[in-house]
């Protein structure tokens, strides 16, 4: 198992990391006993006409796992950062690790949860302001590993 | 990050040649290169260079000599015991065997399931002791084997082999056992401790990689695992690797020489390792017995962080530890010893193994005291767990 | 009897280490010495040199690096080979072999036939090449595996690898080649000659002792025959052998550059050899093919006397071969490789096998045809047959 | 497989090879199937009134086979000579064995017939002298090694 540089210089040199005090949303996907967990924070800039225009403006993580889990969720709050609601609702788990230059095979399941994780702080922020319709259309964390 | 160090923790993973032994191989490779099979002059020196290594190691672990049959290392010696004394009979068809053995014993036994026999796994405590009450009411009539390491590969526990057989022995079961991370260790009698097949690894004590051997006491049946030529008396079909016996007879005559005074050594260090981390790390605890443990061997369980993590900064800091085996470092369980031990899962994956060996000095234990805590720090940081748990940060 | 000479001319029995391998190896044992399966640095160089040893070994035989799988040697890929397929499926029911393959074979099939297996061995013919018509008659879609050995280790004969691959494949049998003889010798193109399964090892041409591969070509289903840890991708477990994989990697290494050349050295040399044998001894014949033989075996029976009392003999001259295979050199067996060639039991006793070598000297070879006349004519003076049947003496 | 020093010795040097010509007595025992054959040819310095008691004055052997059965030939021809009768018929291939400080294991039967061809030998001899009472008492050779 050998992780990528990409890989190696975000676990080493995370982005992003900490949280948000009064965060639009929040969103937490894993779990510790797959050893891996990850909250990320988000802070929205609003689109009251069109909320799935609304964009990530500011975007903070915390992670218990392995090196992988560790990258992922510096690489998808990177990615993450700026992008419209629907944007990050159609960003997939490979789109992260194609751009940490790939994972070990083990690790593409259990600790590419980044993307997912974000979503779920997209959802819950979408929730927050009463669109749960919208909310629901986002996939956000495999049912068993949340 | 650079570093000037090459600090090798992982000695429970696999241990440096001692540069003794590979000299000591070296003619064994081109001069006398011979078959020993052969019935010429040159096949007979190798013959008796294996002949030689095969008494010293009967000596390390107080056997027969024709007690000693050559393996390619400690997973075909697990492998050969278990499915050998199998294959030998068709009356018993249980295995107990424990919830803490090394894959190469615990997969063996599972894929024997698939012809027909219980498999039985006995638990232990939480300091990874097997519960000897629970091993006595399992043993019967219909027991083959009873399988149980001599000491734990990730915690260092030792288990009580001659309490181990009477029980087993009780009942007519045989008693098996993977000594790979005891030999060359701590003394091991397998006369007294009633010991019916022991398997060693010469890689896991300064011997080359690739040799092992598997102890079968005179009167104990078993089948071949290789079939072929009539190598070892015909348990063990393939050309005797040479070198591989005589560095495994070599790394035999430096543990008999040295076990005891390196024993003392490497406790010493690694009780400074454990309170070095003890002392400025809050939130650690130490897995494996307290006392009943290997001396070598210090696992430890950090709190709120994950054990990969942990490692790969570790590296950058030229510190070479590991995650418990080193078999399962690609898997993403938790390892099936701390859980067997009660740990909970997150405990679990947040641990370390630090295995010192005769190759590590001071200063070396030193940089990890300086380096680990920083790390745990670091890593701790940007856990979502330490800030929930604690309320600090 | 005190003698200078050291000829080796049994290197079809193991060759010497070539020291370039050995000097390969060396820093493996100690300086690069870690469990490949560990996830540091450390652990990290010595999982890079086995995957570069890998790949060596696949452009030698021209497969995918990720279908070669380590083993301890030829027999245990044999081993594999055969019990692994069987392990993997139920439908089939019949294996395939010859009546001159290695013991490591044999035998193997032999112990599967206690699994419900229908052994079937192809006769050969007077040179030792398999009927093919035999064959042909006797694949059909039971047979699970045909393993047929690339050369025969005793006489060297070749035998017709892509016709067998055509005839086995029409129904879906598997084929495996036991080509622990010709592995860094003769030119192997596994895809070309269409094989599934190949059995190599370092030992015989200049590797290591107690390292081998089996080749699977991708698709081919088989179970592992050591259990354990997630090695060799879940197929051969135990910790990698990194020093015999990195001095195997040197010998196929070698072998790519000096295969052909060497081929003809020694072919010279055996033909000297043999000249200097048939144009000095009386009754002597030449076992095995007369074209498709390995350029470095060369088998003869001398009639009227014993294979073993040459041996000696020879020992006694400082020269070192042997009668048939290794293996079975304590037994009083005639060779079966020479009797399914059809030869009469006092023949098959009386014949020897020179298997030269790439460290072989010319001088070497003169030495023996000094000495190896007066040998015969010494035996030959008190045997009971040589009186009876020639009237001279 | 090691041979001791003595059964080199026999093997590289053996005692009384050869042929007796008109010899009182020849015994062949092995088989060339098996890798070993021997014949033995002793000349008798006779008892008219007891041939059990006559002596044997010379014997050589010539030998297809080992250095086990060299040496044996030859160990056994040394131990019989100037021996009695009823002392050949009481000789094991044991006492032979031990003579030559032990056998491998594997050539102990096969190769180890130099007492049968003896006795062999000196059942032909009685019989030519029409004792076959005499030589049916005593063991020779194996029966399926004939
Ligand atoms: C307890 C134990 N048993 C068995 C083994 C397997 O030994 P080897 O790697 O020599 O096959 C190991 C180490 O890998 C071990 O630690
Ligand atoms: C044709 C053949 N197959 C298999 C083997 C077994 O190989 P190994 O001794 O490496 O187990 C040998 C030699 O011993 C051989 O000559």
């Amino acid at each position: 198992m050998q992780y990528s540089e990409k890989v190696m210089d975000h676990f080493m040199n995370p982005r992003n990391v900490g949280e948000i005090e009064n965060a639009d949303g929040i969103g937490t996907c894993g779990n510790p006993v797959c050893g891996d967990l990850m909250t990320f924070y988000i802070k929205i800039e609003p689109r009251t006409e069109d909320p799935d225009e609304a964009r990530i403006a500011d975007i903070r993580f915390k992670t218990f796992g392995c090196g992988a889990a560790i990258a992922v969720a510096s690489m998808a709050s990177e990615m993450a950062k700026g992008r419209t609601l629907t944007e990050i609702s159609s960003m997939s788990r490979d789109d992260v690790a194609n751009m940490l230059d790939g994972l070990p095979p083990v690790k593409m399941h259990c600790s590419n949860i980044g993307v997912q994780a974000i979503q779920e702080a997209v959802k819950d922020y979408l929730k927050k302001i009463g669109r749960d319709d919208l909310a629901g259309r986002i996939k956000g964390c495999p049912k068993k590993e949340n | 990050m650079s570093t000037e160090w090459n600090v090798y923790l992982d000695n429970n993973a696999t241990t440096p040649t001692d540069p003794r032994v590979v000299e000591k191989m070296i003619p064994y490779f081109h001069e006398i290169s011979a078959n020993p099979s052969s019935i010429h002059g040159a096949g007979r020196r190798a013959r008796d260079a294996v002949e030689e290594a095969r008494e010293i190691i009967s000596r390390l672990v107080n056997c027969r000599t024709e007690e000693v049959y050559f393996t390619s290392g400690g997973t075909e010696a697990d492998n050969l015991a278990i499915k050998g004394t199998a294959l030998s009979q068709n009356e018993r068809k249980k295995i107990i065997t424990s919830e803490i053995e090394h894959h190469a014993v615990l997969t063996t036994c599972e894929h024997m399931a698939k012809f027909g026999y219980e498999i039985v796994k006995t638990p232990v405590d939480q300091h990874g002791i097997v519960d000897l009450d629970f091993l006595s009411k399992s043993v019967d009539e219909n027991t083959l084997l009873v399988s149980i390491m001599h000491a734990n590969n990730e915690v260092g526990t030792i288990e009580p082999m001659g309490e181990i057989t009477r029980v087993a022995h009780r009942h007519g079961a045989i008693v098996h056992t993977d000594a790979v991370q005891t030999t060359g260790k701590i003394p091991i009698d397998i006369d007294a401790l009633g010991i019916d097949m022991l398997s060693l690894s010469g890689h896991k004590f300064y011997g080359p990689k690739g040799i092992g051997a598997l102890v079968v006491r005179r009167g104990i049946r078993f089948e071949p695992l290789h079939h072929g030529g009539h190598h070892e008396k015909n348990k063990r079909a393939g050309t005797e690797n040479v070198p591989g016996i005589v560095g495994l007879g070599k790394a035999c005559d430096i543990a008999l020489a040295e076990m005891a005074s390196e024993e003392e050594r490497i406790k010493a260090m690694r009780e400074r390792l454990w309170a070095g981390i003890d002392h400025n790390v809050e939130d650690v605890r130490l897995n494996g017995h307290p006392q009943k443990r290997l001396a070598n061997t210090l696992n430890v369980s950090v709190r709120y962080i994950e054990g990969e993590s942990m490692l790969l900064n570790l590296d950058m800091h030229g510190i070479f530890a590991s995650s418990g085996s080193a078999c399962t470092s690609g898997s993403l369980e938790a390892s099936h010893v701390l859980l067997a031990m009660g740990l909970p899962h997150e405990l679990a994956h947040g641990s370390l193994r630090f295995s010192l060996g005769r190759f590590n000095k001071d200063e070396e234990i030193d940089h990890v005291i300086k380096v680990f805590p920083e790390i745990v720090r670091k890593l701790r940081a940007i856990s979502p767990l330490y800030k929930d748990k604690s309320g600090r940060h």
